[in-house]
């Protein structure tokens, strides 16, 4: 897995691509998005659009990550999930934890005036 | 459904796939490819040839990560046996194996497990693969047996 | 270049991927599909990676039609074994043998061999890897190994 | 492997899918090659834009059907051969032997007025 990083106005974005699945891909997730907090970074949106497969280790580290980022106050969002990804979400149920949005428009407006979760986006 | 793996029967036959990789995460997209090229020759479709390629990952993963403890020098073996529209796959560790009821207790779907970051691997197999069995024995690994059956597009008049 | 397949040393190691399918020709489709997804693993160019398979693929079909003369439950066994930038692959018939002097003294791109319709399945193997070399014993089957090495990008200064 | 077949004008277009490699893929355009004769069809095409890899034994049934084709007054051309054919092609010489083209305009013009080869397309 490889991380890019991008900050959009007040949004920080990681774009992942290859494939999640833990080992060091949790250590490099985490450093970015410590990274960002650290910053000031409050919205942060994980990009999924080149990750080819997730499998449940990866899970663990977005599950993580979320919890670390709404334990700063922060929102963790993500995007452009395949329908590959999607159907695991949907199998764990983390689609009732993740806020997925299928554009990156989308995705981006919804952190304005973000004080709760709105519901996930059609898919 | 046949329990054991068809190493006792040899290993060999006219449509049995087999595999070894070194216990390495990295070495999972490979098996991702192979996974996904046995199931569309069978003619699964999209969603099945994922779901089928998503559990054996799982299952890798644990070989890799729990059975083998990332030591790489061991492999971990896998069989596909495809039976007309009946994939059967085997993946094996010889690792020191686990007690199966003490951690299919807790349901990664409820309230209590929805936020832990382990314990959905074995749960997702069994979403997706119509059987998922676990052949545990002491001293001589883990054998982990799923298989799939290739849905006939379905009937709209019926 | 190491000469006999991983096998002696026990097919396992860090490196090594081992493959075995059933002698038929149907199964070729996924061996293609594992060879490429392990030389992208390794980095090999789209050429390269194509120029790989082509040569798996002409070593399992002599071996699934000349080794094994397509008994189907003979497996056909492939060893991968990485080493950085090295691919090297070993392919495995239990079948008789052959005089590799004998067929290969024909040029199938000659004014004779133009319009055969055989006898270019080593001559691609040749053409595409960077060694190919045969161990052929009599009563122990044919080992075909290859390698080939990613090439650096060409350095346009230099 | 599948064929399916067309006549578009006086040129009876095969088109492949999925591997060329012998065994019943050999019979399968002996046959519809035979049968094309049969007809009185002089001008035969190959598509082999789905065909995702040859094999030499694949080869060999290109090679068979030329002869056939030639042998009975007719010609045998091809078109749309992937990146990864045309380089079997170019190792094997047989680019000298078959006339390829790019496009499936410039292959059905190109039986008009034919009575010779002409030389190979740039691909
Ligand atoms: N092949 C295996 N060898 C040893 N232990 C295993 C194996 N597979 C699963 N386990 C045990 O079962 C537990 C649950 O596995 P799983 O549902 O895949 O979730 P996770 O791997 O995320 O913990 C693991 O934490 C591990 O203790
Ligand atoms: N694994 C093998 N076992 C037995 N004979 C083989 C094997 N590989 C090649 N040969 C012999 O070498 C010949 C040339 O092989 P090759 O160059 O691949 O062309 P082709 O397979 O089209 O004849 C074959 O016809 C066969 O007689």
């Amino acid at each position: 897995m490889k991380i890019k990083q991008e900050a959009i106005g007040d949004v920080y974005v990681l774009r992942l691509s290859g494939q999640l699945m833990g080992g060091p891909d949790a250590d490099a997730v985490r450093e970015t998005i410590l990274s960002a907090l650290n910053q000031g970074y409050k919205n942060l949106l994980v990009d999924l659009k080149d990750v080819s497969w997730v499998n449940s280790t990866g899970l663990g580290i977005l599950i993580s990550s979320h919890i670390t980022v709404s334990n700063n106050g922060g929102f963790l969002k993500l995007m452009r999930v395949s329908r590959r990804i999607d159907s695991i979400f949907m199998v764990t149920r983390l689609n009732t934890v993740f806020q997925v949005f299928d554009s990156e428009p989308d995705a981006l407006a919804s952190f304005q005036g973000d004080s709760a979760s709105s519901p996930k986006a059609e898919s | 459904m046949a329990k054991s793996p068809p190493e006792s029967s040899n290993g060999s036959g006219q449509n049995c796939i087999k595999l070894s990789i070194p216990s390495r995460l990295e070495y999972l997209g490979v098996l991702d490819q192979l996974v996904q090229a046995i199931a569309e020759q069978m003619d699964f479709d999209a969603d099945a040839r994922d779901a089928i390629a998503n559990s054996v990952i799982e299952a890798a993963t644990n070989a890799v990560q729990h059975g083998h403890q990332h030591q790489s020098d061991l492999p971990v073996s896998f069989w596909f046996e495809m039976k007309g529209d009946l994939l059967d796959i085997w993946v094996h560790d010889s690792g020191p194996g686990f007690d199966l009821d003490e951690v299919t207790a807790a349901d990664p779907t409820g309230p209590e497990g929805l936020l832990r970051s382990r314990g959905r691997g074995i749960f997702i197999m069994r979403a997706m693969m119509d059987e998922v069995e676990f052949d545990i024995r002491q001293g001589e690994g883990v054998t982990v047996h799923m298989c799939k059956q290739v849905t006939p597009p379905s009937d709209p008049g019926a």
